[in-house]
């Protein structure tokens, strides 16, 4: 079988950092081929040179046997070759469908564009992907996963022979996760050769049919996942094995109340949602894409405060006008979209993690005490594993999973009693993943409330000790630790003409 | 019974020329018994502001209109709509090249320039290098003044250059530090004049920071720093407009045109040159303002 | 308005609002003229109402311009500047080379493109930003258009019907009541055709695009510095309509005119509810807040306010307008 | 001001990068200087120096002022009027007042945070875009100036020492052969004293955070309404010490200046590396603009070139200018 794409030794330095070191990659026609490794391995830069977004320093690209050079994004889809980039690139202020066709909009005399078509065809993907999304909805309107739905569609729409998709699912629930694979299924039926990269180990099995492991800008091996064990795998990563761990249950019927939530409503997005949160405790929040737990947890946080309901933190009636409330109160809140809510990304590491907490480091005189400041970055940089060439180093040119640990690091620096985790792990690697599993373990065991919002179930399951369900908006039931799929699925589709009120 | 109304469309306010011009005109106005309004755009380039401001002065039907032109052409199609409208036109400051006014009260500046340069002249033994800190490039009061210097110089004393003229808007700071790049481009500098009172003060300041010795300064238009440097010294003189007598005849003229009595075609309102000598005398003390 | 933050959090909703949101966007321009009509009866008179809509053509067609810029996420400080320099070579063609009025329009629109062209190959190619490229250009166009003319304006007086491109009133021969100055007519399509360009053509899109997330747009494979360009090159050309009629209103290219003119075009587009970090803005919105501007000075003049009070006046009705727009957005949104 | 400066990807490269960035950020200054002293024996002399030092202490010091807001992602447009406001209330304070100095200072100084805490007001709580808000100030500065001193100027002649604030030379008496005038002392102690805030404490740290993602830091509990209040504040204090500079500089409080100094402040900013869009900016480089600045325009006039083509070429220098200091940036990376 020819390959589509080969490429040979490829080289890229960034000032500084040496991300890529003779790496060998290549993709056949109508094989799904996973590239995984840890958060700064050098994934997501070996497909942006693969896609023309960067220039290699050594090496060459042989498309269709032939050698090729793609001195631009236009270049590498010219031969066919897309991307499905990790940190979205959308224009907000556009709608779903003129994002999915910009640079290619259906033409009429006289430059004008021809909307009607641009939506229908746009509608018409979303509707192949299964998905409800309003084409002529305002992209910055959307709520991350769906942008990340726009961007599967729009990568779609090229019909490119090459596919490329870096973590497209990493803010996914499971049903468009299998929207997706059908339609991942399907273009490789037709011959389209498709780059998965992905730190969900169960995806990786579901789906790809060779597997490619990088480690520190290198290429590690490339298996077949047929007959690969995942533990192998694994451990090609991160050279070492990683536990699986269960969650067990502590008893906490004797804990204090951390956080009470009473009749929390804001439009239609959180309708009369009631809880209890015990100190101790980590309440899982499961619910389709859009039921509504972002916009709980942001209610509480008053980053869009309620319209009406009660908070209660500690067992006194807290008001939670604004952030600065919240956090006064002793609630943090980690965004799930860290590029726009969660991080200055022109600011370096040391600041970004100090954000929420400076007031802490701060003399009298308003003078910052950085080298204090300084330590403790390069402890949580040891600490949670986060790549990067020092405290100094600006955070956007981190890689993403990285940028995550970074607001992770803000919050446990901020040390709050009450903790919302939106997405916690979205873009991190197996191993660190397993890293702040047993984090927020050890967190909840000295006596902090932690609430998780997370996309993946087996996530929820392995941390929570109850799971909190949501739909359409309303808390629709809240199940003890270790509760079944099923269960929790079956309460995440009440709907409402359906669910005894 | 309505007061008469006699809007003044001038080529600026802040200045405190213009405010000696709205003095003179509001005291006319009082003694006449008549409103009057003053009002001018930000700066002497702003024609089409102008043009504004003449149509919304026509908007209340006033009894007459007085008008400093920025641009004398510009204006026509107004003019000729008050002139339509029966509203009489009286200009001031400077001329419309028009017959639509039937009065023009306003200064000689190219006359009252050319006195400064015979002044500066004498100052200074009728011979060197001398330079001129202008306010404006291409307004008619910038350009006349400018021009009636050079020219007499020119002309009547050939052996002092105008080695340089220099723009500082009229603005007292930009005027100082214009003056101070001439002074160090022209070292041998034995005078400046000013065509303003901002450029005329900024040359005082910019030879004082300076230290510059043998500097004669020669200035325009009146206000408190430029007497005030003319008693001290710092200035050797200056010519004055009668800005006062400028609006107090507009809105006189204004008035009996108004009426429908005859006026002078042409109000000379004088330029006087003053010093330390005679800055105290009653005629001159009468024309200065501060 | 912020790029992030305050966008409502349900597209529906958002669109559903927006016809009514447009009517609302009226509503600072009406209370203005409602109240002037009542402080004095000499302000909604025909001709004054004209000589209003006299005075926002110069400025609404700048701000037409600017617009375009703006949205990219730009912004141009030259197009006072450069609105003078189209004058001026408008009147070197037709009144010292006597050229027929045709070509002299002509030049003064191409000058504009080649100028705005010129901006955008700063801005795009080599990356200066927009604030010091247009500055530099700013001051170039100022030296040049006196360099040109000697200093001194030229007149239009040989090019006979010159004045009447923005003086005459087409519609005033039709309908005598209503003498709309052409001036405003041009301001009305020129808007018009760029509300068309922005809204339906692919120039239109990138503008937007551009502004929202350039990075994202050259990813898709666009060529974004050759559609900054464009844009640029566009907004100078409108930048060349508005020298024609400012130098027709004046029958003179007055080439020290034009610095101070941006200010007052990009202050009518902001209030017009254009955002200066890009990405969104409309040309009615822009319309609205030229005239919210020449209302409230000719408002203010024909109630003679003193010069001084008028500029306090207006300050603080600007920041009113803006903020009861900014109200009336959060509650919509 | 190391944590300040434009950051390079590597942090390594960065620290051992940095002193050398600096010297080379001086380049165009220094190719400037060098350029018109070979072009004119006059412009290296000692006084000349002084004049263009004490020609950047006013513009330096607003420009230091704006860089703070610029820094936020903002914008002030009203340092100039506010610059001239402070001037009248010192003169009101001293002159009509006859209050002793110290009093007069503190009042310029606290007129002008009053202001600018105003202005954070409508940009902070109000959520009025700062184009908006502090063109409004701007206008109402204007006037109300101009209505205070009844459009006359205000003379210090009654506080004796008040010209020495800005003209005296405290170096010049310990060093006579080069007075440095007081003013540019005035104007290092402020950039070195605001290099310090931004580079040393919270506000400063606050100043980059929000201009490089106001939303984020307002989710990270940080109350960013009020620290943005306080950089205003503090920017319209630095806007009074400007005030005070111009008035000694003038020995009087002159009503009708200020507007049109903004730009130049913002010029300077933006020549100096600072980013409009916010989040990066350092003052050492708003100095290197200021002096740019007016190293151009005073070795123009010594050159003795045309004023018309002082603004020609003064456009272009600065374009070129700012297009090194890219090419430089780009190829460190
Ligand atoms: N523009 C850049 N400048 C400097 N360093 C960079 C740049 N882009 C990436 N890097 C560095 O290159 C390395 C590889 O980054 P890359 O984004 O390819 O990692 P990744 O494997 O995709 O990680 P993740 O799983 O977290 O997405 C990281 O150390 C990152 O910090
Ligand atoms: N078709 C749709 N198009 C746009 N917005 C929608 C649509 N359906 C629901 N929404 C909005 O989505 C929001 C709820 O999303 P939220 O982010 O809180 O959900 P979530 O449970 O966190 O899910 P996720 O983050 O996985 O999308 C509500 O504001 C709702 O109005
Ligand atoms: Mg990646
Ligand atoms: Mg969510």
């Amino acid at each position: 079988m020819s390959d589509l794409v080969r490429m040979e030794g490829i080289d890229k330095r960034f000032p500084g950092v040496h991300a890529l070191r003779g790496v060998n990659f290549d993709l056949r026609a109508g094989e799904v081929h996973a590239l995984m490794g840890e958060n700064g391995a050098g994934k997501s830069t070996l497909m942006k040179i693969l896609s023309g977004v960067y220039q290699p320093s050594g090496g060459r690209i042989l498309v269709d046997g032939a050698e090729a050079t793609l001195p631009g994004p236009k270049a590498a889809q010219d031969l066919g070759i897309c991307i499905i980039h990790q940190e979205l690139a959308l224009m907000r202020d556009l709608t779903a469908a003129q994002n999915i066709w910009i640079g290619r909009e259906p033409r009429l005399s006289l430059g004008r564009i021809d909307e009607a078509r641009l939506n229908a065809d746009a509608a018409a993907i979303f509707a192949d992907m299964r998905s409800a999304i309003d084409p002529r909805a305002e992209v910055g309107t959307l709520s991350i996963a769906r942008q990340q739905m726009v961007e599967i569609a729009k990568a779609l729409s090229y019909r490119s022979r090459v596919l490329i998709m870096d973590e497209p699912t990493a803010a996914l629930t499971d049903a468009e996760i299998g929207e997706l694979f059908a339609i991942i299924r399907k273009l490789r039926a037709e011959g389209v050769g498709i780059v998965y990269i992905s730190h969900k180990m169960d995806e990786i099995k579901r789906i790809a049919d060779r597997i490619t492991v990088m480690r520190d800008g290198a290429c590690v091996g490339t298996v077949d996942a047929a007959d690969t064990p995942m533990s192998t795998i694994i451990s090609m990563m991160v050279g070492r094995e990683i536990a699986d761990e269960t969650v067990s249950i502590p008893d906490l019927s004797a804990a204090p109340i951390a956080l009470e939530v009473r009749g929390l409503t804001r439009g239609r997005a959180v309708r009369d949602v009631s809880f209890q949160l015990r100190r101790g405790e980590i309440l899982g929040f499961a619910g389709l894409m859009g039921a509504g737990r972002t916009e709980t947890a942001r209610a509480i946080f008053g980053a869009e405060p309620a319209e009406s309901g009660e908070i209660a933190v500690g067992g006194r009636s807290a008001t939670i006008r604004s952030p600065a409330d919240a956090v006064a109160a002793g609630i943090g809140y980690l965004s799930e979209d860290r590029k726009h809510y969660g991080l200055a990304l022109g600011l370096d590491v040391r600041d970004n993690i100090a954000l929420a907490s400076l007031p802490r480091f701060t003399d009298a005189m308003g003078h910052v005490r950085d080298g204090r400041l300084g330590q403790i970055a390069r402890d949580f940089i040891a600490r949670l594993g986060i790549r990067t060439l020092g405290e100094r180093q600006e955070v956007r040119l981190l890689s993403g999973g990285n940028q995550q640990k970074v607001v992770i690091a803000k919050w446990l620096l901020r040390d709050c009693d009450i903790l919302i985790f939106d997405e916690p792990t979205r873009g991190i690697d197996i191993g660190a993943k397993s890293e702040i599993y047993q984090l927020l373990g050890d967190l909840a065991a000295a006596g902090k409330a932690i609430i998780v919002i997370s996309s993946e179930l087996p996530e929820l399951l392995r941390l929570s000790h109850r799971i909190a369900v949501m739909c359409e908006g309303r808390l629709t039931g809240i199940l003890p630790g270790g509760a079944s799929q099923e269960h929790i699925m079956a309460l995440a589709t009440q709907r409402e003409g359906v669910s005894v009120q | 019974q309505d007061k008469m109304l006699i809007p003044l469309i001038s080529k600026g306010f802040q200045h405190q020329f213009w405010q000696a011009v709205k003095t003179g005109a509001d005291k006319a106005g009082a003694e006449l018994g008549v409103i009057v309004t003053f009002e001018g755009p930000d700066n002497e380039t702003q024609v089409d502001k102008q043009m504004d401001m003449l149509s919304a002065a026509l908007a209340n039907n006033p009894a007459a209109i007085g008008f400093a032109a920025l641009d004398s052409q510009a204006a026509i199609p107004l003019l000729q709509q008050a002139k339509d409208r029966k509203i009489p036109v009286v200009a001031f400051d400077s001329g419309v090249d028009s017959d639509i006014p039937v009065a023009t009260a306003a200064t000689d500046n190219l006359a009252a320039a050319a006195l400064a340069a015979d002044k500066m002249a004498a100052l200074i033994g009728d011979a060197g290098e001398v330079a001129v800190v202008a306010h404006d490039q291409t307004s008619s009061t910038g350009v006349n003044r400018r021009d009636g210097f050079v020219n007499r110089m020119k002309e009547a004393h050939p052996n002092v250059q105008v080695v340089a003229v220099e723009y500082g808007g009229g603005d007292h700071l930009k005027s100082t530090e214009v003056t101070k790049a001439l002074l160090a481009a022209h070292p041998n500098l034995k005078g400046i004049f000013g065509t303003n009172e901002g450029s005329a003060i900024g040359v005082v300041n910019g030879v004082r920071e300076l230290g510059a010795k043998g500097v004669t300064i020669v200035g325009y238009d009146s206000g408190k720093a430029q007497t005030d440097a003319i008693r001290e010294g710092l200035m050797a003189g200056a010519i004055t407009q009668n800005p006062i007598g400028i609006g107090y005849e507009t809105v006189k003229a204004a008035v009996a045109a108004a009426k429908g009595e005859a006026v002078p075609a042409q109000i000379d309102t004088g330029f006087y040159w003053y010093d330390k000598t005679n800055i105290d005398s009653p005629e001159i003390a009468a024309v200065l303002y501060d | 308005m912020t790029a992030v933050t305050a966008r409502p959090a349900h597209a529906h909703r958002n669109r559903a609002g927006s016809a009514q949101q447009k009517l609302l966007a009226f509503a600072s321009l009406i209370v203005l003229v409602v109240g002037f009509s009542l402080a004095s009866a000499n302000f909604l008179t025909v001709s004054n109402i004209m000589a209003i809509l006299q005075a926002t053509a110069v400025n609404g067609v700048l701000a037409v311009a600017v617009t375009l810029i703006i949205i990219t996420g730009g912004i141009d400080l030259s197009i006072g500047t450069l609105m003078t320099f189209c004058a001026v070579i408008a009147g070197v063609v037709l009144t010292w080379g006597g050229m027929p009025l045709p070509l002299g329009l002509l030049a003064a629109v191409g000058t504009g493109a080649l100028c705005g062209l010129i901006s955008g190959v700063f801005v795009a190619r080599m990356k200066i930003p927009p604030f010091i490229a247009t500055l530099g250009m700013m001051l170039i166009l100022k030296g040049l258009s006196l360099i040109v003319t000697g200093t001194k304006p030229i007149y239009f007086n040989a090019t006979p019907g010159f004045t009447t491109i923005a003086q005459g009133s087409l519609i005033g021969r039709l309908v005598p009541a209503f003498p709309v100055p052409n001036g405003v007519l041009i301001l009305f399509v020129v808007a018009a055709l760029v509300a068309w360009v922005l809204g339906r053509t692919v120039l239109g899109r990138y503008t937007f695009a551009l502004g929202s997330n350039e990075e994202a747009v050259r990813l898709s494979g666009v060529n974004t510095d050759g559609w900054k360009m464009a844009i640029y090159a566009l907004s100078g050309a409108i930048c060349g309509i508005a020298g024609i009629l400012i130098a027709s209103r004046l029958n003179s290219a007055q080439p020290a005119l034009g610095q101070g003119y941006e200010l007052e075009a990009i202050a009518a587009v902001v209030i017009g509810g254009t955002s200066l970090s890009g990405g969104r803005g409309t040309i009615l919105g822009t319309l609205i807040g030229a005239l919210i501007m020449s209302v409230l000075t000719n408002g203010l003049r024909v109630m003679s306010v003193a010069p001084e009070w008028q500029t306090v006046v207006t300050g603080a009705i600007i920041i009113v307008a803006v903020y009861a727009d900014q109200l009336r957005r959060r509650s919509a949104g």
